[in-house]
């Protein structure tokens, strides 16, 4: 391994125009007032390794340490110097850098085999799959994004003329009742029997129909076509109305004509 | 991205951009907006090169184009825009089916009292329900058109008499009174909400 | 409101119902939904009696329908949705001249690894980025709608894991995450132990 690295620090470091360069470009003096911007291009230090690496053409899968660690350290010098907040990850890498660097440079084992472990391969899977993703994310990034590259499509839908009244059902009514007979213990004349309901019921027939003209003869009451149970229930119901003082039945003479009207009516006439 | 319709390239005479285009480009721009677009909104998509007149147009033509669909073109308040036709709401309604509003029990008990006791006053209702009636119950049925007064009974303060109305009865799918469930049974007085469900299944 | 096309009065056999009807129904719950479609929330619109070989039929053709216009009809994770064509946003974007968002590397990279490696803690992401991943990354792309915490792994502090979630699919007019741009191919290239034991015994 060491002489990998020795052959690498003597090969050119990169070829620029096919022309190989022995030394790395001097290229590391970034203006002060750059330095913050260059901070925030780098997403870490895996990021910056990976920039050395590709910028310098260095072989990923056979990193020379000593080159890669001493162009890091003087980035993170350079922005040590400027007084750069610079993330702990920095540091700690440099830290590895160094570890790595030291580790290679211990003497080969006797026994060496080629499943001896290279110091550099973690950190070299971390480099590559960092790319990995940072490549994804470039490509994430190109896939059109909706409101970006595209409009969601979405015509108002016109729903004022449609406001839906509540829907009562038969059985609502029915326990509104038996919740009112049960909680206010209705005495038992307030029972309503299917009688007094159709009495009821032809109570607000006769009702309206007062209203609509002040007096109607009794006996208009009556249909000729009116079965007998109709006939008794509209009798009961124009007697109630009368008991509950809101129609008033009028008869001038005897075998006169009877008249009906409202109690309303008789108060205003 | 396709290129060719990068609006840098776009002629700049207003005539020269081909009216199909325009239209297409309105039709997007109308049906990415909720909010109705004024003319002078429209305007924009065209850089404002194309006047109101041919804008005018061409959004009348899109009017015509969509008549047999289910959406129109309509010019509101604030401009113009698509709406859905009222006849496609049923079926939008399927997709978001907002649970159907329900009356208050106050305002049922106050029905089943008009229903079962009519004509009633409200201070009949109130002796029944055993609490005040506020006028907002009253005027929600008689909004509904299920109840209405049809006189006023001769006691002091001369109170409105409610009854129900025919559209209760359509409204509830009854041809008459005499078909709302019976409360003979009720006398009992002991009747629960379970037995009275049982009761309807059966 | 137009009685003619009342739900209620629908034909149950489903092929009775006219096809264009059918289709400018489908037409409008799709122009008027921003969220895809999918086929089960179709059928509602149908109350179920059509199936999805017809539905899938008619919505083919609305798709060709409007392949000329616009806007387009496309199948993303969600279902069936209306986008715009890429070259309308130019024009569109001249009625809202607020830019989208645009992400930074961070966010970029930090859904990168969301996507492709989920579902991941906060510590598999630092691992893979080498630093620390602040907080805002995390609420920004959660706000979006595009990553949510599916559950905890069970290690010490139970923390969260993270996965992309549909709308981050339809975001990008994806059907699966299997059409994610592949990863690049550096398998090959990585180190992992296996890896080199592998060559080693070659």
């Amino acid at each position: 391994m060491n002489q990998v690295i020795d052959s690498i620090d003597k090969e050119p470091v990169a070829k620029v125009c096919g022309e190989p360069l022995m030394e790395i470009p001097k290229d590391l003096y970034i203006p002060p007032d750059a330095l913050e911007v260059f901070l925030d291009t780098f997403q870490g230090p895996l990021d910056l390794l990976l920039y050395l690496i590709r910028k310098h053409n260095l072989e990923i899968r056979d990193i020379p340490m000593a080159e890669l660690t001493r162009q890091y350290m003087a980035y993170v010098e350079m922005m040590q110097a400027h007084q750069l907040e610079l993330a702990a990850e920095y540091l700690l890498m440099t830290a590895l850098l160094i570890e790595i660097k030291s580790r290679m440079l211990l003497p080969k084992p006797v026994a060496d085999t080629e499943n001896e472990h290279d110091p550099r391969a973690e950190l070299v899977r971390r480099l590559l799959e960092y790319e990995q993703i940072k490549l994804a994310a470039l490509r994430l990034n190109e896939l059109p994004h909706a409101e970006r590259d595209f409009a969601l499509v979405q015509a108002w839908i016109e729903k004022e003329s449609t406001q839906q009244p509540p829907n009562v059902h038969l059985d609502d009514l029915r326990n509104a009742w038996v919740m009112l007979i049960s909680r206010a213990n209705v005495n038992r004349h307030h029972q309503v029997t299917r009688e007094t309901l159709s009495v009821r019921a032809h109570m607000s027939h006769i009702m309206r129909h007062l209203n609509d003209r002040d007096t109607v003869e009794f006996y208009d009451f009556f249909s000729p076509s009116a079965t007998v149970p109709e006939v008794i229930v509209i009798f009961l119901a124009l007697l109630e109305l009368a008991k509950e003082r809101l129609v008033e039945i009028k008869q001038s003479k005897v075998f006169e004509m009877i008249y009906v009207r409202t109690i309303e009516a008789s108060a205003t006439a | 991205m396709s290129e060719q319709l990068k609006p840098a390239q776009l002629p700049s005479a207003a005539d020269s951009l081909d009216s199909e285009k325009t239209k297409c480009i309105l039709e997007t721009a109308l049906l990415t907006t909720q909010d109705p677009l004024p003319l002078n909104e429209i305007k924009k998509l065209f850089n404002n090169e194309l006047n109101a007149d041919i804008l005018q147009h061409l959004l009348e033509e899109l009017r015509k184009k969509w008549a047999d669909s289910g959406i129109e073109l309509v010019t509101v308040a604030g401009g113009w825009r698509f709406h859905t036709k009222p006849e496609m709401l049923p079926f939008l309604n399927r997709l978001n089916p907002q649970k159907p509003p329900r009356y208050s029990r106050a305002v049922l008990e106050t029905l089943a009292i008009i229903a079962y006791r009519q004509p009633v006053t409200r201070g009949d209702i109130e002796e029944i329900r055993g609490v005040t009636v506020s006028s907002p119950i009253l005027k929600t049925l008689e909004a509904r058109g299920w109840i209405d007064a049809i006189g006023h009974r001769n006691v002091p303060g001369r109170p409105a008499l409610y009854a129900t109305t025919v559209k209760f009865l359509n409204d509830l799918n009854l041809c008459s009174l005499e078909e709302l469930p019976p409360l003979e049974e009720l006398g009992s007085l002991v009747e629960t909400k379970e037995n009275s469900e049982k009761q309807s299944l059966s």
